[in-house]
């Protein structure tokens, strides 16, 4: 499906007609996570975070389906998504607090940068084993539905994910229960420098779908409105009773896999250069400019203000402290047992660590 | 009361915390209106309907995945996987996903689930339906084990494992299952975790079991008393955490202690509770520990009774080891 | 597919012409197996052996796909195809001298009854584990590929093997690899007590190929001429380069699911004598009949040479000892470590059991 | 003899494996291009084709289930898990059929196969890029695990691992991967499987580590000497079957040890090395035994170095044992 055409008009026949205050708001979130990408990325190459995995590129796919999810809805994340947190407004601050796992960090300094959550925005906990989270995402959906309450479950994941043993268990029960579920694939052409051509014989990933009874459809995920329309109707067939959906989210990710990754040894620079013409933000900004609800000025001040934003979270996140010590011991159980309290006093009154660890 | 056996008592279990709490649930294959292939679910969908008792696809990835998910929205998910041997494929949900939720989300969210897994051998089941790999679990910071030698403590610990915070691996004797008998109330209770019992008390040497191995620990202590050796016989009953308190007093006293447990030596918990109790108890010491387990091998079948520390192989090691 | 009809007479269009000679061998082969598993059955009612899984009513689906490949290309089983095994020449007592356990039992004691194997055969070892041999099959047959040999291979699983972890992972590096390998997938019906309409939302589990990309097909079962059939056709294609084939056999397993079973628990008596009616020996015998190559006279001596074959390795395997203690110990490792050494010496040196275990 | 860090030795191990033998094969996440995300296989593809290394799908059951059907073919397939930690969704075909392969075929049929792995602490990697799982490997029959220290060591090691008849685990351990150079012979060589190394002689205290740790072994064993306390340091170079003659007699001349790994204590391979020794050598020891392990919680992120065993929790350990 594909709706927002490149010169910014839209196929009349598939428009859902999102108002224009939505789209500017779509397309002003869209940037803030590419702004806050940006300047991930420059701190993770001064040595000032450790790691940062982005979306740039993937920013419709991630944030038009989060918009077309209602609030209330539970997201379940890959790592990738952090866009559809901060549309749920997450507090900018709490993130980059996280980035640096100090005081502030709402998982204290325990995992790595890009795994955070929040209970309170419906936005399950970030875990790096690919695929682990979708079976979680079926899970709360068949609890969802067993409490007959009127919410659904969107789970992201990658193209790689979709080899995963979890993948295949969750479409699975996911069926077989009728969960109101949807199985939200970001294929962004790449696992890591796998090509999806190579993880799988399928040339579309929505074919999966017929495996196992759930109907599946693939969008150009680039496409703001082609993503919410999509996943909007997955969310109507969820929530009537329906069962799940799959959408492949066609997307494209212009960055590294991380910021660990060299993407020129697998990859052309000619490619990520034709799909830097189709940029999501390009598109849905083509649009809003048509109808005179954004301009260059505009953009320029949003860009500014959010490139100030950012700065501002980073400069007191950095003046945070780190994490305090003694919560290396704490919630492993609801109650610490006897060997926990007895190492944290171990940990807490022994020597601490200086300087470097010894290698020869 | 009534008379129970182990199957008979843990469905006991099952049936009181389902009719407490609507939000526990089970999932399993086979467990509908077969009752499981142990028939430990007997009469459970009947009774809770379909929708409560998941009879599900094969596949333990989406068992304790899916359970996860259930747990994380509050309910409380109650797992069967058929035998010990097939929780492998849902492993890494458990060790890396349900192990360390509460952990990354810093108490935020939580995974409150039980496990119940039949493990162990004597049934003739050779190495895919005997094996007891309960220290891969102890070895994961995030999961309580547990595992109840006898019906009134199945009953007591299962429920008490099921309102229980974390995540929790119950591993059930199915050599047990139909061999022993005993009073249980059909009104819940709960035997507490993290308690182990004294189950014969002794001064010369501390043997440790749990689950179907208790028994033949407690026959070696008998046959051993006649020798003239008084045994102290100690069932676990949780593996972890560990009561540690009753084990280091007991052989504080007795100076001498024999591990036993089915699981292959190497790195089984009974290399834990040699390390744990030499550490804490080195004074005390007056013989080196004893391991007394399954030999290093996978499980056989023809020879299963040989490969079991049975208690013709644990007599002369408590009688070593008090002798020595 | 179907072209044995029920009155014996075939569909011309399909009848991929096997000899008359070879559709005899074929019955025989069948009626061997359901003796054989009759008197396994009782054995293990008498308490004589332990444990029995059958394959009653799936003996055209087993002996027809492995008539089909070729003798030299590997079958990896499932649990339930011995048939398939003593097809290709396994002695007859070997097998029961598994079922047994004894000195004479190729894997020594070690494994449960039905768990054999035989390298001799290109017969793969049977394992408990639900879908586990399927990627063993899948790398084989990549390493066959690898070699250049004119090999392929057939792997055999059930209808509830098809939501393994191993399934998915299996189909999908067989379709990127392009694997010389057939997926024969014996629907029998049940998982144990689970039907197949439970193990998944899609009515036939040939739609499952879609998801890879592997060529899929449904076959009845019961009809060793469609089994044949498609097999050999699978076979051509993996031969021919064309990769792997994954064939339904759509069938009915008229037994328990092993000894340990009660089906009455969960399905109904109706349903089976349903079942009975379409029993692929009566099908294929009123076919050879028709033909005059075979008649009730023969049929009763054929069943009266089997059964007293099978008693007659029975009593041998009764009469022969158990495996050996000592080899509990042997073949963990190509070379015994000294750990084993140690603790085979201690069990060989150490106290006996005697009589029973000790439960209160 | 070429200067070569850990990661280059590894790849010239692989590469003059593959050069003998055509059977050798690689398979796993990202090797082909990329060379996998540590370049351990970086130009592997291109001298030897994509139809020896695998790029694979994401699927460790993929690739170890692949690789074991390939093993059985007579491959030696070589596979890559990306991090340790994602090893277990592959743990089913590992300790259920990998590892019981001969057993249950009476030596007719086996596997030959190699999988290796980064595993530890020490890159901030928090707990999903850290862990050392090799205790869940070390108790299950059948397999070998073979973690190195150095670049000499690891590339003999290895290709000893790809000629051996047996399933082998072998831990890589990536915090030493681009930090320690030294002289590796550019061809073939074999380190035998099962022969661990005492790589600094001392008459006090015997410290057993691996892997990364080594090197923080060894750094307090110097410091401790600086304090007068004499330190043996053995490299376990195979963690199992264990060289178990070199460490009972250190430990009998020593009467002291002090085991270190990252792995949580709880069921790590510290709690057998205890048991063993304790086992063996119990009218030597002098003092009881200590572990400087890591803690028992996932594995952390911000507090990494307070979690990992490092010099400084092991010089008090090492000299309270000493003086014990
Ligand atoms: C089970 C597991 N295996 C391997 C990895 C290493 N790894 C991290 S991300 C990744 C690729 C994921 O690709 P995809 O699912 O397409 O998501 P994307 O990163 O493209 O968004 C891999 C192989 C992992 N995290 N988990
Ligand atoms: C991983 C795993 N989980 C559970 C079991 C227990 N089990 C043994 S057979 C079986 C059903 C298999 O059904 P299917 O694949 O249809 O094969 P069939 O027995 O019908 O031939 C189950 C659940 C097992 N062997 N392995
Ligand atoms: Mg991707
Ligand atoms: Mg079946």
């Amino acid at each position: 499906m594909h709706i927002n055409r490149a010169d910014g008009t839209l196929d009349p026949s598939l428009d859902p007609g999102l108002s224009i205050d939505q789209l500017v708001s779509l397309y002003k979130a869209m940037v803030r996570t590419r702004v806050v990408d940006d300047r991930l990325e420059r701190l993770q190459r001064q040595g000032r975070i450790a790691f940062h995995v982005g979306s740039m590129g993937e920013e419709a796919a991630i944030i038009g389906a989060a918009a077309a999810l209602r609030d209330h809805d539970w997201i379940v994340p890959c790592y990738r998504e952090v866009g559809a947190l901060l549309w749920r407004g997450y507090p900018l601050q709490r993130y980059i607090d996280h980035m640096y796992g100090n005081a502030g960090d709402p998982v204290r300094g325990r995992q790595m940068p890009d795994h955070t959550f929040s209970r309170e925005h419906r936005y399950l906990a970030v875990s790096a084993p690919i695929g682990t989270q979708i079976p979680h995402a079926v899970g709360m959906a068949m609890a969802a539905k067993k409490r007959g309450l009127d919410e659904c479950v969107g789970v992201f994941f990658g193209d790689g994910a979709t080899s995963s043993n979890d993948f295949h268990a969750a479409m699975n029960f996911a069926a077989v229960y009728q969960a109101p579920v949807l199985f939200l694939c970001r294929n962004n052409g790449y696992a890591i420098s796998l090509p999806a051509e190579r993880q799988t014989a399928v040339p579309r990933l929505s074919e999966k779908g017929a495996a196992y009874g759930v109907p599946a459809l693939r969008v150009d995920g680039n496409d703001v409105l082609a993503v919410w329309k999509s996943v909007r109707e997955g969310v109507r067939r969820a929530t009537e009773g329906d069962g799940p959906t799959f959408v492949e989210l066609a997307t494209y990710r212009l960055g590294g896999h991380s910021t660990s990754d060299d993407p020129r040894a697998y990859r052309g620079d000619d490619e990520v250069e034709r799909w830097r013409k189709a940029d999501p933000l390009r598109r849905l900004r083509a649009h809003i400019e048509r109808r005179d609800a954004w301009s260059e000025a505009m953009d320029a001040d949003w860009r500014a203000a959010c490139e100030s934003e950012v700065r501002e979270c980073v400069q007191r996140a950095e003046e945070t402290p780190a994490a305090e010590l003694g919560d290396l011991f704490t919630d492993v159980y609801a109650e610490p047992p006897w060997h926990l309290r007895e190492q944290r006093a171990q940990c807490l009154d022994g020597p601490r660590a200086e300087g470097e660890e010894h290698e020869p | 009361m009534t008379s129970m056996n182990l199957v008979q008592a843990i469905r006991s279990g099952l049936r009181e915390a389902m009719r407490q709490d609507d939000d526990v649930m089970l999932l399993g294959e086979d467990i509908g209106k077969l009752g499981g292939v142990f028939r430990v679910t007997q009469g459970l969908e009947e009774e809770f309907g379909a929708d409560r008792v998941l009879d599900t696809p094969l596949s333990e990835t989406g068992i304790i995945g899916t359970a996860i998910g259930m747990a994380l929205h509050g309910l409380r998910p109650v797992s069967e996987i058929q035998f010990a041997d097939f929780i492998y494929p849902g492993f890494d949900q458990l060790v890396n996903e349900a192990a360390k939720y509460r952990y990354r989300t810093a108490g935020e969210l939580h995974v409150p689930m039980v496990v119940r897994t039949p493990y162990g051998g004597g049934i003739r089941g050779g190495q895919y339906h005997s094996q007891s790999p309960e220290a891969l679990f102890i070895h994961t910071p995030g999961l309580k084990v547990v595992c109840p030698s006898n019906p009134y403590d199945a009953k007591g610990l299962l429920m008490e494992a099921i309102r229980d915070e974390d995540p929790v691996i119950f591993f059930e004797p199915k050599r047990v299952y139909r061999a022993v008998k005993m009073d249980v109330p059909d009104e819940p209770y709960a035997v507490p975790l993290g308690q182990a019992k004294v189950v014969r008390s002794g001064a010369q040497v501390t043997c440790v079991a749990w689950g179907a191995m208790l028994y033949e620990a407690f026959s070696a202590a008998e046959t051993a008393a006649g020798q003239g050796v008084d045994v102290e016989v100690i069932d676990l009953r949780t593996l972890w955490p560990l009561d540690i308190d009753t084990l280091v007093s007991s052989v504080e006293k007795t100076g001498r202690f024999v591990i036993v447990h089915e699981a292959p030596r190497t790195c089984g918990f009974g290399s834990e509770l040699v390390a744990l109790l030499t550490e804490r108890a080195f004074l005390h010491l007056e013989a080196p520990p004893v391991r007394v387990t399954g030999w290093d091998t996978p499980f056989p079948l023809t020879h299963e009774r040989e490969y079991l520390p049975l208690a013709h192989r644990i007599v002369p090691a408590l009688l070593e080891t008090a002798r020595y």
